[in-house]
């Protein structure tokens, strides 16, 4: 059996609530984002892109339609004979099983696969963030710095560090200190979530964290600190590039938006490392005799007779005559009738917004859950 | 579901008509649709009548075919038991030239489990539902079954064969030549057991007269009990450059659309994780067709767009297809024109064609002043 | 997306306790069998033989070498783009998660899975039994009789009938009557776990058997009382050929043993219905000078250098000179040294029985636990 | 890993000695040790070293070779980003004849985002670490490495190129007629930057004198940084039947087995999913190498047998080689042959070869009185 230099593991976990809605029957990795991608695509297609051809997905949480979006990986090319991906949820052993406490445990509950490919090095990534990122970079950076730990991190805005994770480090990189939301931060330098361990400190580490009946289990509250604690060798990687958590209704709105942006520094357009994404055999759209199409996104399958403006229109979207949709994101299958109006809002999967409806007010962003049939108006959130 | 049966693709379809467009390529695999070429439709229609074992006869070694094809993912035809078979022989040939050839294809019909086979060509595009006509050939006990549809004779099916049909049996076999107002037309899909393709391929062999099986077929059609099933959905026939623009235009047209990619089943492709199409300030699109990945600053009316094309500003696609990964720079104006894969033009030219005859751009072209 | 007529859900999800050893680290359906197949291999390579494509395996327990050997369904082609093999454990949903109870309960709570294929039929399996079988003639048969229930059941001597579930039926075929493990058998038409439901009818009665709280959930003591109380149509499907369930070590030791038999009805060597395992990519089988080898079966990877008699040797086994194996299961990468005699035995994988030292007494069966490293002789089990 | 490099296998191998094993096949595709073809040796160990995307040029059509390979399953490269290319037109008659095809070929270098190539041929049989080299040749900065093996001048090597080497650099390349007591074999392995590959592409299509670029690179040993790189592990040269023998028969050291099938990783090669060997009663086994599926009755000696061979009761196979899907008959006698697929020897008949230069029984004959 070959040996795997490096593996990636990546945290789907997450109910997501913050995402409202959106999460209802839905793993936070598998909620659709920019038209035809689900969030994951891009953590699954930078590892594609990085060569890294083994993948672990950690879920417990509604994987259905994670697991039918990910299928053998063939998107991906991760369809591997050896390796490839593969979605851990929890088991049962000997002694009984349960279910992931927190991101820590769930990688601890899958050390056998881990050693399975008894890999140098494991990647541990989020499921929930956009970014395009050659993570072999970032790798070559921990193997220069002969690190037990790297963990990439991205300048913040000062004045916003105290929403994230800061890590504090020296002139070299090293992190001294890792700070959860700082009330004053020291440094701009936020977490991104992305971390590349030697394996073997790794498991060190998470068994000591197990034995600890006090530890959330979790990799920033507990483990990353105690590395620190233990005098472990931590380092920053700085990544330069568009990078977006998309926890809340708000931030996951603003990261479509930013994809209609001139000057976007997120390039879905170049052909190096692309992000792939399921292909599911549509038409190609189809615009009509009087539609008004602008600065906006559209896939295959959509079939647009009204007026678009910079907007997000999901695959297989249908949008009447007269119909207006603005600053909105409409996701697969939903319905805007003739005349129907979408201002700032995202249309969940499948519903129907009826003729002469408005929906939205232009100000606030305002959800409109899944196969929700919207008969009246609904101008706020 | 079409457990029993094997699909057969024979892609050594006549090409006098269309040569621009198969320059360094069979029809099969000229793009179609913005997002498609020829050879989806009817892979598509046999996949999803259940078939998983289709064997594809192309007569050079084609490599738009080969890449397009490529293991048959997209189709779900890379399969250890089945699967796709590429045999770059047509039985034309080896008729004619290679019996040795031909001996290893038998091979490839023996060695299948499947005792029956749905014959066809790639050119008839369409989307329809093979089981239906596989419980009809069975009922009926019939030889051969032919599937045709009765069509106002229009140039599209110029030199396709017409049958001549008494009590749902084909008695004749002719060429249409224009001449008539409706004829009952070929659509090339042919059911028949195992058994019987073998011994035609045998019989055509020995005599040396028929060099394909459909050829064949249609010699002796009072030899056999050949009979026929209706088709009544759309039906194109890429025969000539100016049929392909029908078909195309055709398409524009949403219930031909909507038919066509998805009516008993959908229609795959190769896919080309291609971006969404990027539509900005500026442009102005109506009636047309566009494939993913495109970014659109200009004019497209009544046209298919291809998957990654650039329309620059001031550009006026109209009445057109573009292939993909075409550049048509600022203020170009085109009307009329089908533009094949990788063609710039640069900014300010003008192409217009006539509206039955369009302009025929090759393959990597750079047009400019 | 296409309609499957028939999808197959295997259940997998038994620790098998009255496998011992064999079932320490492992599910049962992956337990080595035959030298070179694991026991699933035959449910999925008969699935593969029939033409079905969609394969769900219900598990909960030890899933790791289950997990590694499926993996992406390559060997029994089932790497398919719309359906294929997928692992089902348990999730949680919005409502909080819970592990399998019973056979019923899990395919209850992965209803979902079906019903994204929207299949007319299910086809229910058991991932710890022996046979070769077209399920499609079952199906056909199941069609004919318009069955809302199709249930696969062979012929046992009518002295062995009480260990089994018997059906009793009427001369149509039509179950009216179902024993688990009669005292009194009235046939000798033993149940082989083998299911075929119309979906929608399942569906209904597993929703029934989850709303009395005194079920346990399971198909044979819940599930099919419960349609024949209410009415429905259940037929027997009479299988004739080999079939043996592995639950116990007596009977996985029998079932080994009986490949070795001239007239075995379970044939490997034909070629039209293979059972198809993994490859692991070893060398071919050397049996070197002084070997001598006799009505037994060895497979890739296997050094012989001793006496080998009535036994099946799996991939990667050494058998060192003046070594003496007979009537014994030898399972993968397990070391006889030099001298070493086996008789009965069943040699768990990596084990390693030391120069000269004998295990089993030829009686009754001997079972070395995996990895175990055997310095002193073993007479009894 | 080699993450920066493609692998390139060029098949236009010398058959001139082995025209017996190679009648429908090219080397690369000869059955081996029972169980494998020749080309999943060089195969393996490119994909063991990391290497994702493999590019196999190879002169003819070959049937053998694309069943064996297929969509590349085995090796792990039937990928979408990269993966394994099959190009039916080799180096040579591109230079000489087709260079529309070779343009062909060279997109398929400028696509890839690779940067250095491994070049080989298939028949040096032998289990590398080819990580090290590329380590080495990166370090020493040389425009090509070739690997080399110290050898005793046997029959094996003969024809082969001869390295001539003065503190580590090529300064002569020879053919070896035999004379010498060791000399320095080329294992026709080569290590250069894909820029380097092209230029010398480039070079022989211009100059027309070279016909490959291993060629070009034996000619220019002096105009170019050419250094070598010493392998001591076990090597075999598919060069002629006996060379074929001779290997086959080292395999029997399990030594020579161990090192071939695992010293650097495991030797992939196409499953058949043949069910385990069965040796009946009576039968009897002596050093040798069986493969799966097989069934015997008879007596097997110093032998190589394949998948799915037939052994009945009172045959005696010694010092010989069966492909798979043979019969054996009852008290046929074998020694010192080679047995191609297929063959059936029916019983009682005696076959026996010299044991430098056995008989070789082409595919699918059958032997009778």
């Amino acid at each position: 059996m070959r040996k795997k230099e490096i593996i990636a593991m990546v945290l789907a976990g997450g109910q997501g609530t913050r995402l409202k809605s959106l999460t209802k029957n839905n793993a936070k990795p598998a909620v659709p984002f920019g038209g035809k991608y689900r969030i994951i695509d891009f953590v699954l297609s930078n590892c594609a892109n990085s060569d890294i051809d083994t993948v672990g997905v950690l879920t417990q949480y509604q994987p259905l339609i994670l697991n039918a979006h990910i299928g053998i990986g063939m998107t991906w090319d991760l369809d591997r004979k050896f390796g490839g991906v593969r979605i851990l949820p929890p088991y049962q052993h000997e002694a009984g099983g349960n279910w992931y406490k927190g991101t820590a445990d769930a990688i601890y509950q899958n050390m056998n696969y881990i050693d399975y490919y008894n890999p140098e090095y494991v990647l541990v990534l989020s499921g929930d963030h956009i970014y395009k990122m050659d993570y072999n970079l970032m790798l070559d950076y921990h193997k220069e710095k002969n690190a037990d730990c790297t963990i990439a991190v991205i300048e913040v805005p000062i004045e916003e560090a105290s929403r994230f994770g800061i890590m504090n480090t020296h002139e070299d990189g090293r992190i001294y200190e890792f700070e959860e939301k700082p009330k004053k931060p020291k440094s701009n330098l936020a977490s991104m979530g992305i971390y590349i361990f030697n394996w073997n400190k790794l498991k060190h580490f998470l068994k000591e964290d197990q034995k600890d009946p006090t530890s959330s289990n979790d990799f920033g509250k507990n483990v990353i600190p105690r590395m620190l604690k233990e005098g472990a060798k931590l380092y920053a990687y700085k990544f330069e590039g568009y990078w977006k958590d998309v926890g809340t209704v708000e931030s996951y709105w603003e990261a479509n938006m930013d994809l209609l942006k001139e000057d976007c520094q997120l390039d879905l357009y170049e052909g190096v490392s692309k992000i792939y994404a399921v292909d599911y055999s549509l038409p190609p759209q189809y615009i009509g005799p009087e539609a008004a199409v602008e600065n906006s996104m559209i896939v295959d399958g959509c079939t647009v007779y009204g007026e678009v403006r910079n907007s997000i229109i999901s695959r297989g979207v249908f949008i009447g005559k007269n119909a207006v949709v603005k600053d909105s994101v409409i996701l697969q299958d939903a319905k805007i009738e003739d005349g129907a109006v979408v201002l700032k809002s995202i249309v969940g999967n499948g519903a129907r917004i009826r003729e002469g409806v408005t929906v939205g007010n232009g100000k606030e962003i305002v959800l409109i859950p899944e196969k929700k049939d919207v008969k009246e108006n609904i101008l706020e959130g | 579901m079409l457990r029993d049966y094997m699909g057969v693709i024979l892609l050594n379809e006549d090409e006098s008509n269309i040569r621009s467009l198969t320059l360094n390529r069979p029809i099969a695999s000229i793009p179609i649709f913005g997002r498609y070429r020829v050879i989806d439709f009817v892979l598509s229609n046999m996949v999803n009548s259940g078939i998983t074992n289709v064997g594809i006869f192309v007569e050079r070694n084609s490599r738009s075919l080969v890449d397009h094809i490529g293991t048959g993912k997209p189709w779900d035809l890379n399969r250890k038991i089945d699967g796709l078979f590429i045999f770059n022989h047509t039985l034309k040939r080896l008729v004619q030239e290679d019996v040795n050839a031909f001996k290893y294809n038998m091979e490839y019909f023996f060695r299948s489990k499947k005792e029956k086979v749905v014959l066809s060509r790639s050119r008839m595009i369409c989307n329809i539902n093979l089981e239906e006509i596989a419980q009809e050939h069975e009922r009926s006990g019939a030889d051969v079954t032919i599937v045709y549809k009765k069509v106002n004779n229009d140039e599209m099916f110029l030199n396709c064969e017409v049958l001549n049909i008494e009590n749902g049996k084909v008695i004749g076999v002719g060429k249409n030549l224009g001449m008539g107002d409706t004829i009952n037309v070929s659509m090339e899909i042919f059911f028949m057991s195992k058994e019987f393709l073998i011994q035609a391929i045998y019989k055509c062999m020995q005599e040396g007269i028929c060099s394909s099986v459909m050829e064949y077929v249609y010699k002796h059609v009072r030899n056999h009990d050949v009979r026929v099933y209706e088709f009544k959905g759309y039906l194109g026939c890429i025969n000539s450059v100016s049929s392909y623009y029908k078909v195309s235009m055709d398409f524009l047209n949403q219930d031909v659309m909507q038919e066509l990619c998805s009516k008993n089943g959908n229609i795959y492709t190769k896919s080309y994780d291609s971006p969404p199409t990027k539509y900005l300030n500026g442009c102005s699109i109506t009636n047309s067709i566009i494939a993913s990945g495109s970014i659109i600053k200009g004019l497209v009316s009544n046209s298919i767009i291809g998957r990654r094309v650039i329309i620059e500003e001031g550009a006026e696609v109209i009445d057109s297809i573009v292939f993909s990964r075409c550049i048509i720079g600022k203020n170009v104006k085109l009307k009329n024109v089908i533009l094949d894969k990788n063609v710039i033009i640069e900014d300010d030219k003008v192409l217009i064609g006539d509206n039955k005859y369009p302009i025929v751009i090759e393959k990597g072209s750079r047009i400019h002043l």
